[in-house]
This record gives structure tokens, sequence and C-alpha cells, in this order.
């Protein structure tokens, strides 16, 4: 079990690093794809069964495919990286990563007693489902969600299409 | 000057510690990180520092956006980890869908921007798109 | 919502519903223009045929406070001295948008500064508080501003600062006035006081006639015992009404504005200008120095018929020496408006009739005449009188149209402009016979430099230039046309227009006997 | 509406009640009006240019007018015939001034219905003749429509009951000249005399107009009725008290009042010294010349001094007697040595004019309305035979002429029985009327003191001088040989349309005068019957200036005794009484009136009993010695042209070069253009442009330089605030500006340096928490 965890875990950190550091926005991509598979994996590590296909679902198989789009229809000179913007952004990162883990420092003392009830292991699918359509629980964040996909469906469109439209004036 | 220092080494002993510490309590150090919540948060920490940075060190609006993504993410990954640890029920796997669902919206959204952006300025290089700057 | 406030505030919305129509949209925005001007026009036709010319006092009265900490007021009405006015700015403001049809620089601007100048001047006419008098008498002064500043010819911001100033200063002492009136209105102790529920409305017009009448404001409670560097307290107020009024109707030497303003405005607005804008100033004089102040006006009635002559003769003899056309029907207003002096100072029934029929009728003809200018404008792009030459030979119908309008700004008898004239006269003889006699002077010069430009422009040889000078469209046509017959219709039937204003004019005469 | 005023009720009623006089007087001018509207507006479309319209429209007003003539003259045959629509309430209050009416009615008398009569005729003759004469021009309709409208001016002026009403028409004659005169638009000169023209009867106008005020202020009235009462009664009202003429007696007031309004007719009528329009208005038309230049529109003022008579004063018409004798004289001489065949007619017309205000002046009341009738016609004859001369030879220079007899006789013909009536020739109708003039002035030169006779001097030396020019006019043109063969062998008589109306004219120059007895008895001729002798002024309640002795009749001197009984009302006391009996239809006014007049006669009348006696010999004294006088003027006259232009004994060149100056002064017409031309037009120029540059200069300067004083303190204080001021606020203003431009350097505009700024924020903000 710990072996999955590992695996996983270091999928995602390979592939964050990878997608951070490496000169081709197509690897990078992939790499950023990797990340989120393991990410999925860890979730099941954690017994969120549903969220974890979800992450799969949505992620590796949408935004990921959204983003290579983006990259196709964009051109790819600007992906090199300027080493003074590494010498600039190393310290920052740096201290960042440091109090990150100073801060998990701070962490441990609270959750270190926290125990794992075996029960919460269970298959989680219906109740989601449940959860989301409960008025007094979820409903209302869903229905929320469900308009935000709509507007954002169609401000994506407009923002698109705006451009073509002045092409064609153009 | 010295507690400086000292504090500044904080992290690094305390994973001194925390390894005397698994040393000490058996118990502790028989649970495996699968029931830990420290190593999650780690590599959710970790995460999060690589999608700064990747926002950070890259001037190209896609590598921004693949940096947000990672970032939430990360958060995502402590939302679901803190629900597992502490009896929260599922209130953090709800919040983590809902911020997929969001990630989502926004990628769609933020990837039309960037095409539009691409459309105006000729590229997405986002040193060229300094509006803002008055 | 009551007729007048419809008609003061229709032109508003319609300026407010002009900003929903996109700029580049000329047509449409011509078009609103000219939809919106009709409504105040017909609701000023419904309100000419539902007045009653038996009253002599205001009608269709609204009152509403407005500041009650000033107790200015809300109070608007009309009687016979302004209805006329009401229905021939109605008319007027219609027809400015089709003369302006051919502006094409910020159409839109141009059309919601119309609109707005429309409310300001309806305002002026049916505001019956000092303080609503001054606040739409300022609304009309800044479009103006704009119209002449923006849309004029070459010199424009020379003659729209002048225009701005001149009537700046003007409307500053007509403030003061005001203030001072307001001031020694509300310092009366309410034991000595004729009836106290005047000081509720302490800039109502009719209000303050009743308190100068039975000599309740002296300006004691402002000045030591009323006098100011030896001068009554009243006739302070007075002149400091007059000269403001003065300098808007104008008179010499008040005058240099107009020349400037008529010149650099565009048709449209020159005929606005000349039309309404002079009338205002008389519209003052007659409605406030002499409703108002009837004492103090009969001590200043020679002064007021000879600032009466001196404008006619001198405004006759400069135009007759202008080479610019439009320069030329300038001045032959300062000439015309110097008979509503003469005539009101003459405090006879002839004389009032006379005066308050001379601004309608120079109303209507010289509007046409600075119409007419711009019709030749337009086409040859200049406007100097000796330029043209015979163009009666290629534009008959503009000769025609120009030709009545001539006649009925020099007085000819069948015309609106006689009857006027004549009844001044008839009027101011009895009273001021040398000055009267010497004003027929005046007759004689406006005939001979309308006839002169008439003879120069259109008669003799055609002018090579213009053999392909186009004759007046059709929307020219529309614009003069209806001017050109209230001339002819108010020469035959005078009664048309006198009759609405006769119970006011006795009104006003009997407060000079 | 309340702009019929007491016609109201009878429109009211419906306009059915209207009497048929009403209705003529409406259409008199209303159909020529109708028929002008039509022309100028579709003349054009109309079928051969609508003149057939105007021609229907002036023929049908001639229709009316001569069942006019039949109905009163012939039929009533009533010297005191008086028809008003006032008198009958039937008047539109045209304006109301506070309680008094500026109305108008419809007037008759007889010499209303004879006016009317020789008006339309003529305008007929001439409508016809114009559709000959202007045949195939551009603007024909147009044309046509001016002279509709002309028509319908003149007529109003005839038919209407008010002085006031009388002016208006009388300017609308004024643009009908105008119009007509600058007819040939496209032409350098008529443009000019039009313009000359309506500018000079403005001058006489404006007068006019203050005349007419003044008269307003006297009677409170310009109704003809309401003038005549207070005029007959001696009661006017009194000025203000602080007026300039509040010293003035009613006297001399009234005569102040007349000489102004008769200013109106020394423009209209031509006379001295305002003259000068009528030769220059032949520019226009010769039908024009015609109708109104030699019939109608000049007459106009003879015909409103007829109308207005009683109102003028002795010493008012002394003045118009003068002006008359003197313009009778001065056109004559010019008359002389004109060339151009049209100037010479104008000038005789000038002359005629003077003619009848000479007589109207020396108290010839019916002789020289008479002859304002009879001149109409011949003189309108003359003009279109003219017209009808330079439409076949197309020249107006008598030089081109002659020989013409034989070429046109119609016109020839016609033209000579013209001239001999204008002559004055006896059974010609000139002579009856021309005779009567001549013979009252001598009857005023007897009465009177030796000034008395200067208008007879003037009338019979102006008498030999018009034989002479007329004679010479017709040898020059007609007789002789011809002076250009070309045009002679071009020339041809007119078509019937010209020729026919001319035919018509010199019938009426013949028979105008009633009778052909070359010695007829003066008080039995048509004209003396029906137009009598109105009571003047001078009777009027006013006291009599025995110096300046006027014709009074016996019944006005009731006037003097009954001044507040209204209108001394006798049956034949003229126009005055009738006027007010009929219009106050006030029985009992009247008998008081008789009754006055008997008592005057007995008791108070007998020096102006005798004065009047004294008159009336006078008249009948220097009826033969007049007839004498003015043949051997005429025999002159004509044995001088014969002797120089028919038989040519004696070269006119010679005869120029004795009288020297005095030929060249009067071809140059006693320079009065000149005079006018630098005397006032250029002054009146000099005073306009000095008066701009002064507007320009000094009352815009003055604004100009006080906006620049405005500025230069501007400038100052802006100096000060720039340096001391703002120097304070600059200061800071700089301070804040370099920090924020160091801080500027933050922002970037670039998201990623904020989210990175955000980031070190964060660490610092977590330092400093951890730091405990």
């Amino acid at each position: 079990m710990d072996f999955m965890f590992l695996v996983f875990a270091a999928l995602a950190v390979i592939g964050g690093l990878v997608m951070a550091f490496h000169h081709s926005i197509v690897h990078s991509a992939f790499a950023l794809v990797g990340a989120l598979f393991g990410i999925a994996g860890l979730y099941w590590t954690l017994g969120a069964d549903f969220l974890g296909a979800l992450q799969l679902l949505l992620y590796v198989g949408g935004v990921t495919v959204l983003l290579l789009f983006g990259v196709m229809l964009t051109t790819r000179d600007s992906a090199r990286i300027s080493t003074f913007r590494y010498m600039l952004m190393a310290p920052v990162v740096g201290m960042l990563a440091y109090f990150m883990l100073n801060t998990l420092r701070g962490v441990y003392a609270v959750v270190s007693e926290l125990g794992v009830d075996a029960a919460e292991a269970a298959p989680t699918t219906e109740r989601i489902g449940e959860a989301f359509l409960d008025p007094d629980v979820f409903l209302l964040p869903f229905e929320v969600a469900a308009v935000l996909l709509l507007l954002v469906l169609i401000g994506a469109v407009t923002v698109a299409r705006r451009g073509s439209s002045d092409e064609g004036a153009a | 000057m010295l507690a400086t220092l000292k504090s500044l080494a904080a992290p690094l002993n305390s994973a001194v510690v925390q390894v005397e510490e698994v040393a000490a309590d058996a118990s502790v150090a028989a649970a495996p990180f699968v029931e830990r919540l420290d190593a999650y948060l780690v590599v959710s920490g970790i995460l999060f520092v690589l999608g700064v940075a990747t926002i950070l060190t890259r001037r190209n609006a896609l590598y921004v956006l693949m940096g947000t993504e990672l970032i939430l993410n990360a958060a995502n990954l402590n939302f679901v980890a803190f629900a597992r640890f502490g009896d929260y029920g599922l209130d953090g796997q709800l919040m983590a869908l809902v911020v997929v669902m969001l990630a989502a919206a926004e990628m769609a959204v933020a990837l039309a921007i960037v095409l539009r952006i691409f459309h105006d300025f000729g590229s997405i290089d986002l040193t060229r798109t300094d509006g803002l700057r008055d | 919502m009551d007729i007048l406030s419809l008609i003061i505030f229709t032109p508003l919305l319609g300026m407010l519903a002009l900003l929903l129509v996109p700029s580049d949209k000329k047509d449409a925005i011509r078009t609103v223009t000219a939809t919106v001007a009709a409504i105040p026009l017909i609701l000023a036709t419904k309100l000419w045929i539902d007045f009653d010319p038996t009253v002599a006092g205001y009608q269709f009265t609204v009152v509403n406070d407005w500041i009650e900490a000033l107790g200015v007021q809300y109070h608007l009405g009309v009687d016979g001295l302004s209805i006329p006015l009401v229905w021939l700015t109605g008319l007027l403001m219609f027809l400015a948008p089709f003369a302006a049809w051919n502006v094409d620089k910020g159409t839109k601007g141009f059309m919601m500064l119309v609109l707005l100048l429309e409310t300001g001047i309806f305002g002026v006419f049916c505001s019956l508080d000092l303080f609503l008098f001054y606040v739409f008498w300022e609304v009309m002064l800044l479009p103006m501003y704009f119209l002449i500043g923006i849309w004029g010819g070459t010199r424009r911001e020379y003659a729209a600062i002048k225009f701005f100033l001149y009537t700046l200063a003007g409307s500053v002492l007509m403030l003061l006035a005001i203030i001072a009136l307001y001031l020694s209105v509300t310092s009366f102790d309410l034991a000595t006081f004729a009836n106290p529920e005047l000081l509720s409305a302490p800039f109502s017009i009719p209000a303050l006639t009743e308190l100068v009448a039975n000599g309740s404001i002296d300006g004691t409670q402002l000045a030591n015992d009323g006098v100011l560097f030896g001068w009554p307290f009243m006739k302070w107020i007075f002149v400091f009404f007059f000269i403001g009024f003065a300098i808007k109707i104008p008179i010499v030497p008040l005058h240099t504005w107009l020349p400037d303003a008529h010149v650099e405005a565009p048709t449209s607005i020159s005929m606005v200008l000349a039309g309404i804008l002079l009338k205002l100033g008389c519209y003052g004089v007659l409605r406030i120095n002499l409703g108002m102040f009837p004492d103090v006006a009969m001590d200043f009635a020679t002064i007021g018929a000879v600032i009466g002559l001196v404008s006619i003769l001198y405004g006759a003899f400069v135009a007759m020496a202008q080479t610019d056309f439009k320069r030329m029907v300038a001045y032959s207003s300062v000439s015309h408006m110097g008979y509503v002096l003469l005539g009101a100072s003459a405090f006879t029934h002839a004389g009032l009739q006379g005066a308050a029929m001379q601004m309608f009728t120079h109303g209507t003809s010289s509007a046409l005449l600075f119409l007419i200018v711009g019709v030749a404008y337009d086409r040859a792009h200049h406007r100097e009188i000796e330029g043209f030459g015979g163009l009666a030979s290629v534009a008959p119908k503009y000769t025609g149209i120009t030709t009545l309008g001539f006649f009925a700004a020099l007085g000819l008898p069948g015309m609106s402009g006689f009857v006027s004239e004549a009844l001044v006269l008839i009027g101011a003889w009895g009273v001021h016979p040398v000055l009267t006699s010497l004003a027929v002077l005046g007759i004689v010069v406006t005939a001979a430099f309308l006839l002169w430009t008439l003879q120069r422009v259109f008669l003799g040889p055609l002018n090579e230039k213009y053999k392909s000078f186009p004759d007046v469209t059709g929307r020219e046509i529309f614009v003069m046309a209806p001017l050109a017959f209230l001339c002819v219709l108010l020469g035959v039937a005078p009664m048309l227009l006198l009759g609405h204003m006769d119970a006011t004019i006795e009104a006003l005469r009997q407060l000079f006997v | 509406m309340e702009l019929v005023g007491d016609a109201a009720a009878v429109v009211a009623e419906g306009a059915g009640d209207w009497p048929a006089y009403l209705w003529l007087g409406i259409l008199f001018f209303g159909i020529p009006l109708l028929s002008a509207i039509t022309l100028i507006f579709w003349g054009k479309r109309i079928p051969k240019g609508g003149d057939w319209i105007a021609q229907t429209a002036i023929v049908s007003c001639a229709g009316m007018a001569i069942w006019m003539f039949f109905d009163v003259i012939v039929g009533q045959h009533d010297p005191g015939f008086v028809w008003s629509s006032a008198a009958q309430g039937l008047e539109w209050a045209w304006v109301k001034i506070g309680n008094v009416d500026l109305s108008v009615g419809i007037f008759y008398d007889n010499l209303t219905v004879i006016m009317l009569t020789m008006v339309t005729i003529v305008a007929s003759c001439i409508f016809f003749f114009s559709a000959g004469y202007m045949h195939g021009d551009r603007d024909y309709s147009r044309f046509f429509a001016y002279l509709s409208y002309f028509c319908f001016a003149m007529l109003g002026l005839v038919v209407v009951d008010s002085l006031f009403f009388l002016f208006i028409f009388w300017e609308l004659v004024g643009v009908g000249s105008y119009l007509l005169i600058g007819f040939f638009y496209d032409q350098e000169e008529p443009p000019k005399a039009s313009m000359k023209a309506f500018m000079v009867n403005r001058v006489g106008d404006v007068l006019f107009l203050l005349g007419m005020i003044l008269c307003w202020n006297l009677v409170g009235s310009l109704q003809y009725s309401d003038i005549f009462a207070a005029v007959s009664a001696g009661e006017f009202a009194a000025l203000s008290p602080d007026h300039v003429l509040a010293g003035w007696d009613n006297h001399a007031l009234l005569t102040l009042s007349g000489i102004l309004i008769f200013c109106g007719a020394i423009s209209k009528s031509a006379q001295i010294p305002l003259h000068t329009w009528l030769p220059d208005a032949m520019a226009g038309p010769t039908p024009v010349s015609a109708l109104i230049h030699a019939a109608t529109m000049v007459a106009a003022g003879v015909f409103m001094v007829g109308r207005m008579y009683p109102y003028f004063t002795p010493e008012a018409l002394g003045f118009i007697a003068g002006i008359g004798a003197i313009t009778a004289l001065i056109g004559a001489t010019i008359g002389l040595v004109m060339w151009d065949i049209k100037k010479v007619l104008a000038y005789s017309t000038m002359s005629q004019l003077g003619y009848m205000m000479l007589g109207l002046g020396v108290g010839g009341y019916v002789a020289g309305l008479f002859h304002l009738i009879t001149h109409a016609c011949f003189k309108a004859c003359l003009f279109l035979g003219s017209g009808s001369v330079i439409h076949a030879v197309h020249s107006q220079d008598m030089r081109d002429m002659g020989g013409l007899r034989k070429k046109m006789p119609v016109t020839y013909w016609t033209f000579l029985i013209s001239t001999l009536a204008l002559a004055g020739v006896p059974m010609f109708a000139g002579y009856y009327s021309k005779d009567q003039i001549i013979a009252t002035a001598m009857a005023w030169g007897l009465t009177g003191g030796a000034a008395n006779w200067i208008p007879l001097l003037f009338g019979v030396v102006g008498a030999f001088m018009t034989t002479f020019y007329m004679f010479r006019l017709v040898f020059l043109t007609f007789h002789g040989k011809p002076a250009d063969q070309h045009r002679y062998d071009h020339a041809h008589e007119s078509p019937p349309i010209m020729a026919i109306p001319l035919i018509v004219l010199a019938g009426l120059a013949i028979f105008a005068g009633g009778t052909i007895n070359p010695l007829p008895n003066v008080e039995t001729l048509w004209f003396n019957e029906l137009v009598p002798q109105p009571a003047s002024a001078a009777a009027a309640g006013l006291e009599l200036d025995l110096e300046i002795h006027r014709p009074i009749l016996h019944d006005d001197l009731a006037g003097d005794e009954v001044a507040d009984a209204h209108g001394a009302a006798d049956p034949h006391a003229g126009d005055d009484g009738h006027g007010t009996e009929v219009a106050g239809g006030d029985e009992h006014a009247a008998e008081t009136g008789e009754l006055a007049a008997a008592a005057g006669a007995e008791s108070h009348g007998t020096e102006h009993a005798e004065v009047h006696t004294k008159w009336t010999n006078a008249l009948h004294a220097s009826h033969y010695p007049a007839l004498g006088l003015s043949l051997l003027a005429i025999g002159l006259g004509f044995y001088l042209a014969r002797r120089m232009y028919l038989v040519k004994l004696t070269d006119p060149a010679v005869m120029a070069a004795r009288f020297g100056p005095m030929h060249s002064i009067v071809s140059n017409k006693y320079y009065f253009d000149e005079i006018y031309a630098t005397g006032v037009v250029g002054s009146l120029h000099k005073l306009n442009h000095g008066l701009a540059r002064f507007d320009k200069s000094v009352i815009d300067g003055a604004v100009n330089s006080v906006g620049l004083l405005t500025r230069f303190l501007a400038f100052l204080s802006g100096l000060f605030d720039k340096y001391v001021v703002d120097g304070l606020v600059n200061f800071w203003r700089w301070f804040v500006r370099t920090l924020s431009g160091v801080l500027r350097l933050v922002q970037t505009g670039n998201v990623r340096d904020y989210l990175m700024w955000t980031v070190v924020g964060a660490i610092i903000l977590a330092f400093i928490m951890s730091a405990d």
C-alpha cells in the first residue's frame, strides 16, 4: 500500500518537476498529465475513488487536451527559459519551499494524532451523489456550479469568437 | 542572530525530530505513509511550490495555466487528505469536486483568453502584454 | 404632468433618447430630433388653442415647492405676452433640425445641444419664478456657446467666447438684482408686511410684482433708506435687470457680440439666435422691467426711447455698409429690435402691442433671412454680397422667397413687419414725437439696404461663376415656407396674434396710467 | 375668431346678407389677386402662359365697374351719392388698439366709381395690348401675374374707406411698380431703376405715414367718414401737454399733417422734388409704363389728395398748388429736349400730374380730378402708341424714326388724337379738364395776391411747351423722311390685338369729356355735376384766413356755428356731410345741421358770403380769358413745332445754341439725379461706412481691448501663481512624483511580477509570524 503511495507521489512530483523545468512546452504538457495522474492515484490511496476517477476523466482527459490545443494554436517560440529569471526566482521559490516545510512542522503537531477510521474507505460515489442532491448539504453549490459552467461556456465562446469576427471586419 | 539561524534551520531539525520520534514511538513508526497525513501534505506542498515556480519562471501564458492547475491540484490534495484524516466526512471530497469543476471552467476561459491574447499581441508572451502598466 | 412641464422637458427627454442612437447613424439622429422637436410644437399649438384670450393673467399655472429653504418654487405659467413666443420657439426649434440637416460633423452632439437649448428657452418663457427663470436662462446660454464654438465658422472660438462673456456679464447683473430683491423681501418683519403669505415665495414674479406695487419693497433693509450712490434702490434693480436683458436684445452699444455670433454660427443656429434668443431680452424687458417696476420704468421712458432710436438708426446705417450678407442681416436685427424698445418705452396700448408683435414678426422674418443667407452660403461657400449677381436667372424660386423675406423685413404693408412697426410708430409718436419722427428714417434705410442687396445678389446680369447655381431644394423650402407664410398671414390678419395678446397688453398698459 | 370683428356677426348670419356693393368691392381686388396668385405659382403650366386668366379677371372687373357706372352715375345720377359698408356695421376690425379699431370697409362715391371704371377699362386695354407686345417673352406668365397683382393693389386703393388702408395699398402698388419696372431683371438698368423708384416712393411714404399718425392723434380714427366728420365739426383731440406740438393750434396741426400726407403724393405722383424715379421707370416694358406710370399708379397721388380734400387747409392747398405748378413747368421744359420717345412721354406725364396737383391746389377740385380721368385715357393711348412704334422699329430714339405715318396708320391716327387731347385742343377730352384748371388758376390769381398768379403763369407756359414737345414728337416720329431706312423698311403695323386697344383708348380720348361742344357750360359737364367740390378744412370751424381766399360752399359756414352739432351735414356739403350722416345714421344731427345752416346764413355768414361770391365771380370771369390764353399757347406751340421739325425753317440746334446754358441745364434734367446721387446717396454711404468703422474700431475695439487687458492681468497673476503659489505645490508634486517614480518600477503591468510580489509578501509575512 505504501508502495502505491510512493509510486503515485513520485509520479506526481517528478511530473511537476519536468513540467516546471523542461524547455519544450509539449513535454511540459505531458509531464503535467503525468503529475495529474499521480494525484489521481493519491486520491485512491486516500479512498476517494470517485474523485480519482473524475480527476482522470476531467484533467487527464479534458484539460490537458485543451492545453495541447492551446499549444498547437499558439506558437512555441516563447517556451524557452530565461536563466536570468531563474536567478531571480530561485531564492523566492526556495524561501517559499522552506516556509511550506516550516509550516508543515506546525501542522504535524496538530494532525499527527488524527487517526484513520477504516469505515471511511467504503466506495463514496453514491454518498457523493446524495450529498450533491441534498438541499441542506451541497445542492446550492451544485446548482451554482451548473450556472457557472453555462456562463463559462458562453463566455469562452464569445471571447474566442470576437477574435474571428474582428478578423472578418478587418 | 543566532536565534534567527536556529529558526532558519528549524525544518531540518523537525525532520530529524520526526525520525527520532518515529524511532521512539513504535506505533507511529509502524504507521505506513498511507496513514500519515504529513506525507500527503509534503507532496502537495512540493506540487504547490512547483506550480508557483512554473508561473514565476515561465513567460508563456500556457505555462502559467499549467502552473495554476498544479497549484489547484495541490490544494485539492490537501482537501481530500484532511477529509480523510480528520473525521470531516465527505465535505473535503465534495469541495475538491467543486474545485475540479471550477478548474475546468477556468481552464476553458483562460484558454479562450490566451487565444485572444495571441490574436491581439501576435504572441502569448506575458512580458509583452503589460497593458496594466501606467 | 401639466402641459407646460411637458413642453419644457420633452426636448430634454429627447436628448437622453438620442444618447441611445449610435452616433454614426446620422439620419436616424436627425429624424429622432425632428420627431422629438415636433412634440412641443404640437403641445404649444394645443396651448394656443386652449388659451383664453380674454384673461389678462397667467394661465396653465403650475406651482410646486422646489427649494423650500429659499422658498424657490417650480412656478410656471403663460400669459398673452409669452404664449406667442412659446409657440414661435416650438416652431423654430422644430425647423432647426431640418435647417441643420446637412451638419455632418458631430451630428449627435449638435442635435442634443439643440434639444437642450430648446428646453432652456421654453423654460425662460414659461417660468414665473425668478430663480427658475435665471436657471433656465443659464441652461440656455451653455449649449449656445458650444453650438457656436464647435460648429461655427472660421472665427468661431472668438465669436463664441464673446457671446458667452457678454451674456454672462448680463446674467451676473441679473443675478445681483434677483438676490437683492430676495434679500429685501425676506428681511421684512412680518408685522408690517401687507400679506405675509407672499413671503413663502420670495422669488415668484407675481408675488414680487404685487410687493413692488404696494411699495413693500424699497430696499431700506439693504441700503440706508433704500438709497445707494444717490439712486433709489429700485432704480438699481431696474437698471441691472435692464442691462442684463439689453445685452440680449441687443441695444447699441452692447450689440457687438451679435454680428460675430450670427456670422460664425451655423445657419440653423443663427436662425434660432435671431428668431428667439433676441426675443428673450425683449421679453425680459416687457415682463420684468415694465411689468414689475412700472414707476421706475416711467422715469427711464425717454432714455429707453433714445436707446431704441439709436439702435434703429445705427443698426440700419451700419447694416448698409456691410459687405458680408450675413453680417448685414445681423445688423438689421439690431435695427429691428430697436422698435421693440421704442414701442415699449411709450407705454401706450399701440406701442406695447407693436413691441410685443415686433418680437414675433421679427422672429419669423429674421429667421427667414438667415435661412436665405444659409442657402446662398451652402452653395457658394462665401457671403460676399458683391460676389454674387444675377442669381434670379438661375434660381427663380430662391429669388421669389428672398424677395418675400426682404419685403417682410423692410416692413411692407401686407407683411407682418409693417403691422408691428406701424403700431410702434403710432403708439410712440404721441409720447416721443421727435424720436419717432426720426425713427421713420430707419424704415427708409432698411428698405434701402435690403433692396440694394436684393439687386446686387439676385438681379442684373448673371455672374458666370454661378451659371449652375442650384435652386432651393425641397427641404429648404419646407423650412422656409412656414415662416414666409406666417409673415404674410400676420400681415393680412394681425388680430390672429394681437387677439391673444390684447388682454395682457391692456393690463400692462394699466400699470402706466 | 375675433379677427373679423364686427363683420363676424354678419359672417355668422351668412355672408349672403352682405349687400351687392360690398361683394363688388371685395371682388374688385379679390379677382385680380386670385389671378395673380394662380399665375405666379402655376402660370408656366397653364396653356398660353395663362394670359387669358389675367385678361378674364380684369375684363370681369371692368364689367363690374361698368355695371356700377351705369347703376350709379347714369342711374342714380346723384351728386351726393355715398355708399359705405361701415355705415351698415360691415367693416373688418383689422387691428384693435385698445378700445379703438383700425378697421376697414368698402366706400363708394361718384369719384370712386369713376376711378374704378377708368382703371379697369384702361387696364383691360393694356392687358390685351401686352398679350401682343410681350409675346414670346421668357417670363410671359410672370408678367401677367405682376400686372394682375398691380390691378389688385390699385383697385383696393380705390375702394377702401380708410386712409390707413389706402396707405397699405398705396405701398402695394409701389411694389407692383417695383416688380414691373425691374421686370427684365437680367439687364443692368431695370433693377437699378426699380430700386430707385421704390426708394424714392419710400421716402414720400414714410412722411405720408407720419402725417397719417398725426391725423390719427388728432382724429382718433383714419376712416374718411370719421376724419371728415371731425374736420367739419372742428373737433380734434388734444395732444399730450408735454408734446412738442402741443403749442400749435388745430389749424397749424392740420396744415402740417396735410402737407406730410401730401408728401406721399409728391413721391407717388412724381412731383418736384421726388420725381426723378419716373423717367427711369421707363426702363420697364412699355405697357407697364402706360398702365402704371401714366394712367393709374402715378394718378393715385392725385386721387388721394382729392379723396382727402376736405382735410387740407388753405395753406396746405397753397403748398400743393405751388408744387404742382413747379412740376408742371419743369416737367414740360425737360420734355422739350428729350430724344427718347418714352422719356418725352414720361416728362409729359410728370408735368400733367403737376397740372392736376395745381388744379386741386388752387381749389379746382373738379378740374384736377377730371384731368386725372381724361389724362389717363389719352396718356395710356400715347404710351401704347409709342410701344407699338418701338415694337415696330426696335428703337426708342426719335432720331431713328420718321415717316412712319404711312407704315402704321392706326398707330398714327390714335397717337395724333391723343396728342391733340393732351395739348388741350377743343373738342378733345383733355380740353375740358385742362381748360378748367387754367381757369381756376386764373380765378385764384384774381382773388389773391401777386403770388397767386404763379400757377396760372406756369400753367400757361407749360401748356405751350406741352403742345410744342408733343407735336415735335409726332413730327419726328410719323412725318418727314425716314431717318433710318433700314428700320423703316422693317417697320409694320401692329397686330389687331395691339391695335384695337389703341382705338378704344383713342375713342375715350375724344369722348371722355362727355361732350364735343367746344364751348360747354362748365357746370353741366357730367363730371362737374357728379363730383361736387367738398367743403375744405378752411370752413371747418377753423378761423378763416382771408388772405388766401378759398372757395366756400355757403352751407359749410354752419360748421362754424355748430362745431358741436355732429357734421354740419347738409345734403350738398359733399363727402363729409354724407359720410357722417350715413355713418352716424343720425337723422337728428342732420336736422340740427340744417337748422344751424339756416341760422348761420342769416347771422354770421356775411363776410364769408362775400368771399364766396367774390370767388364764384372770379371763376366766371376767368373762364373765357383762360380759354383764350390756353388756345394761344397751343397755337404758338404748334406753330413752333411745325416750323422747327416739320418744315424745318428753324434749325433746332440754333435754338438750342441760343438758349445755351439754359438748354444744357434742362437737357441735364436740372441735375436732380446728380444732386441726389452725390448729395443724398453719397453722403448716406459716407455715413454708413463711417459708422461701420466706428462700430468696428471704437465699440468693438473697446470690447476687445477690455478683453486684452483682462488677459494681460491674467498673465501677470499667472506668473505669480506659477512661481510663487505653484512653487510650493509643484515641490510637493515633484516629491511625490519622484517617490512614486521609484515605486512605479514595481508596477510592471506583468501578471507574473505581481504574483511574485504576492509570494514575496507572503514569505515576509510568514517570516515575521515565525520570527517569534
